[in-house]
């Protein structure tokens, strides 16, 4: 019965512990992916000639933060920027420029980096070519994600920092009441002549046991309803897809069912070694 | 064999429970403790079970002093003791018979002795066809004689009984005292605490009067005194 | 006042623990129940307590049949009932006077009542010192005193006490078995469990001797007979 | 010990409801935000007079789903255009257009609505005015907005219900425990005859008080901590003060604490009933 409640208290911390660790873990992925689709664009001076434009281009690629280099031409950018701007109700602005790109000059490099935080060393290197008009990069939406980041990486490890007291201090406190309930059972042991070994024996064996149960059956849960969760939503709002990109449940589950199971265990050991002891003074 | 010098034990402020009694019991004796209710009596058999520490005096027993016994070998001294606790303290969750293997199981007794002794001990009192009953499905006389099984099934050096008949009809008392007389006269020193005074004047053994802590009277081949 | 009209308890299957038992008690009786170890007489005291109910047959107190009592009528007849337990039952997380006054509280007596009632009856069974002892820092034999206190506390029309003085000393027994007869002199209809040869043939009541679960004997100025 | 056993269970669990329900209330109040940022372009016919224009305007204005309608004039939206997408190194973009700007044509009211989904609604309705030459809207913000919109109220909704059930699932069990342990005592009650409503009574009190002060240690706790964090955050990540803009404590706590109290009160009473009773049948 009381080892049931510290099962039972066992599993919810932990499914709790689980759920919001592939939550902090999908969240911070979503974020990382938008943080990479901000890049750099970088113009070049007047007249240039392709084979300098082609120069360039294999000196930024040859950067290790660099992640892609895609070169854009003044058509693609104008078309680029008219989709952009009006949507696809241009027609009516088109007339006015005609064969008349406004974006004449203004092919371009646009260079995306594999961390936001190193962009800003990225630009200043690029500013030192040949060749390089102007380079233009978002300054707030780099610095906005790169904060964005920081704060939402505060807030998971807090998070997941308050649910790991929350559920020690919980598992902690049931493993306690259960075994107190059994103070009377183990004085009897000891003035029976029972050593404190053996008394702590069968306690730390079922400490053992309610941790890996406990443990076993929110992560089992979790790691089924992962994968149908991550499916569901992707049908349920496809319009997401393209921005959202679950992490795969073997790359989490690599790392929950350990954390978890030593969590687990730990957490029942610790518990059940700390009470006993409490009682054992006979 | 047990040796008090001057032991007192009072567990509040006021009038010990037990007050500066100095006592000698050889080895092998058999010795009745009576006493009024309340006289002290529980509280002398715990402090020789070290489950009590004493306010002061000095405690020895088989050579070694109680008081400066080291925790971690009191274990040991234990299972020399077969002990009777007056509220029997048995193991709730466990039945008759896991309730008597266990004070062997603590000394590691190999399961083929167990298997042998356990059954022997409980048929002595009387219980051999209980032995699945758990405590809770017990009546009074027969917890009491599982407690008793389970101070007997080590042959221990000592046994201490308080009160181990209480719950008992007289034929059923006079056969405990019996095998408890029988257990002595193998070598073992049996102290019982008792308030029955037939059994006390029919087995003429050492009888020590308590009152109000002290020792009131210590008679060889005795008989009950009442206050 | 009590009937028994062919009541049988049988706690599983096989040999019933109370086997048929028909029996008339008058109101203002005083009846020993007398007995080996584990035949019967607990299990009959928790009939007649509705703590359990009976395989078979019938049970009448004061009219009512306990059989099919509702459920919710059952605390008003259990006041009515004075009793003690075997293994004393106490609060554990209350004082002795707390533990005495619970009894009256239940009824719902004033609290004017209560502070008189509890101190006076304590005093009747020698425990109005220890008034705010917790029970585990009391005596076996305080702990039975406190549990009989509890149970003449509000003068029950029926006491039923499972061997009141198993735990006490000759001198204490006698007092509160008086105790109990004059209590039954001013119409408390008693009946009393006890294992103290020595107590039912001094008192000469009426005398039911159980063996296996039935009534073997049952004589007026009875004597102890042993099995 | 039991009772601070359950105190404390009640406090911890009802520290992360409330954790949980401010969390999501400002993320889902960020949403808001963000949404409430994407509108609609209404253009007009070439050569179109002010004085339509202004009437347009009040058509738009008076419909009770929009929020507001803001007038950009071509100069505006020019700038505007340049510094969207160029950022503030376009100076070698203007030569190319100096006095000919390529949004002659494009006066427009940007116009906002209250809610996301009354948008194509509003498109529909604005369409039919006389003037207006053409509608832009961004499909794929709006809709996708919209959808993340849908997602957080689906997951914040989970979030707060696994917790709820959660915690209802640990108290009641602990709880429980702790009535168990008072099996005996509960049962020696009712043989001296204490009806099932003396014996309940103690036991229902001590569940209010549970109740009580283990949702009002928390609550106590987040209401002094929450301003604490909103402004650490805000200085701390003062990037996002313009896009973050947290739910007012008052607001918050004006639901939480009537919540979480009769959370609490009747966790606790619900769960020392049902245990009581369940010891009652003696
Ligand atoms: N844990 C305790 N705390 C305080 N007082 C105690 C405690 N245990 C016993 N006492 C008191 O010490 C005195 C002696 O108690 P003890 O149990 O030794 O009596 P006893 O001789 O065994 O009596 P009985 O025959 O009734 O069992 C009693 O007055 C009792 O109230
Ligand atoms: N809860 C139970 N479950 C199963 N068997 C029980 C239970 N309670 C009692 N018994 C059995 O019923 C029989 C009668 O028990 P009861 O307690 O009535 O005996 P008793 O006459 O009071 O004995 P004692 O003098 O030892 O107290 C015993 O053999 C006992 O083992
Ligand atoms: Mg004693
Ligand atoms: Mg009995």
């Amino acid at each position: 019965m009381f080892s049931l409640a510290s099962i039972a208290t066992m599993a919810a911390c932990i499914f709790l512990f689980g759920l919001f660790f592939s939550l902090v873990w999908n969240f911070t992925s979503i974020v990382k992916g938008a943080e990479e689709g901000v890049g750099v664009t970088v113009f070049f001076e007047a007249d240039i000639e392709q084979a300098k434009i082609d120069e360039i281009g294999d000196a930024i690629k040859a950067r290790p933060e660099v992640k892609e280099v895609k070169f854009v031409s003044a058509d693609e950018a104008w078309d680029e920027f008219k989709s952009d701007y009006f949507g696809n109700k241009a027609e009516g602005l088109e007339e006015g420029f005609k064969d008349d790109n406004p974006l004449a000059n203004s092919a371009s490099y646009e260079v995306y980096v594999n961390n936001i935080e190193d962009q800003a060393g990225l630009v200043s290197y690029i500013e030192t070519l040949d060749g390089v008009r102007d380079i233009s990069k978002s300054d707030v939406a780099a610095k906005t994600l790169s904060t964005v980041n920081t704060l939402i990486g505060y807030v998971a490890v807090a998070i997941i920092l308050i649910l790991l007291v929350v559920s020690i201090f919980l598992i902690s406190n049931t493993v306690s009441i259960a075994i107190s309930v059994r103070k009377s059972e183990i004085s009897i042991m000891k003035l029976i002549g029972a050593t404190d070994l053996f008394v702590r024996g069968p306690f730390i064996l079922e400490g053992v046991i309610i941790g890996i149960i406990g443990a076993a059956i929110p992560l089992g849960g979790l790691f089924f309803v992962y994968e149908k969760a991550c499916t569901y939503i992707l049908t349920k709002f496809s319009v997401l897809a393209s921005f959202i990109n679950p992490v795969p449940r073997g790359q989490i589950f690599e790392i929950l069912i350990p954390v978890g199971l030593v969590l687990g265990v730990g957490i029942g050991l610790v518990g059940s070694i700390i009470t006993v002891r409490k009682h054992l003074r006979v | 064999m047990i040796d008090l010098d001057r032991v007192s034990k009072a567990y509040a402020k006021g009038q010990p429970a037990v007050d500066e009694i100095s006592l000698h019991v050889d080895k092998g004796e058999f010795v009745f403790i009576v006493g009024d209710s309340g006289s002290g009596k529980s509280t002398l058999i715990k402090l020789l079970l070290k489950e009590l520490e004493p306010t002061s005096g000095t405690i020895t027993v088989n050579g070694q002093v109680l008081n400066t016994m080291k925790r971690r070998r009191i274990p040991k001294y234990r299972r020399g003791v077969g002990i009777v606790f007056q509220d029997f303290r048995l193991l709730k969750d466990r039945n008759v018979y896991e309730n008597v293997a266990f004070a062997q199981r603590v000394i590691g007794y190999p399961s083929r002795v167990i298997k042998k002794r356990v059954p022997e001990t409980l048929r002595l009192v009387g219980l051999a066809e209980k032995y699945k009953s758990l405590p809770k499905q017990l009546s009074g006389g027969e917890q009491q004689r599982v407690a008793l099984a389970r101070a007997l099934v080590n042959r221990p050096e000592i046994l201490l009984a308080d009160e181990p008949t209480g719950n008992l009809d007289p034929g059923n008392s006079y056969d405990i005292m019996k095998l408890l007389e029988e257990i002595n006269e193998r070598g073992t020193t049996v102290l019982v605490v008792t308030h029955n005074k037939e059994l006390v004047n029919t087995f003429k053994k050492r009888v020590i009067t308590m009152r109000r802590g002290v020792i009131a009277h210590d008679e060889e081949e005795g008989e009950y005194i009442e206050a």
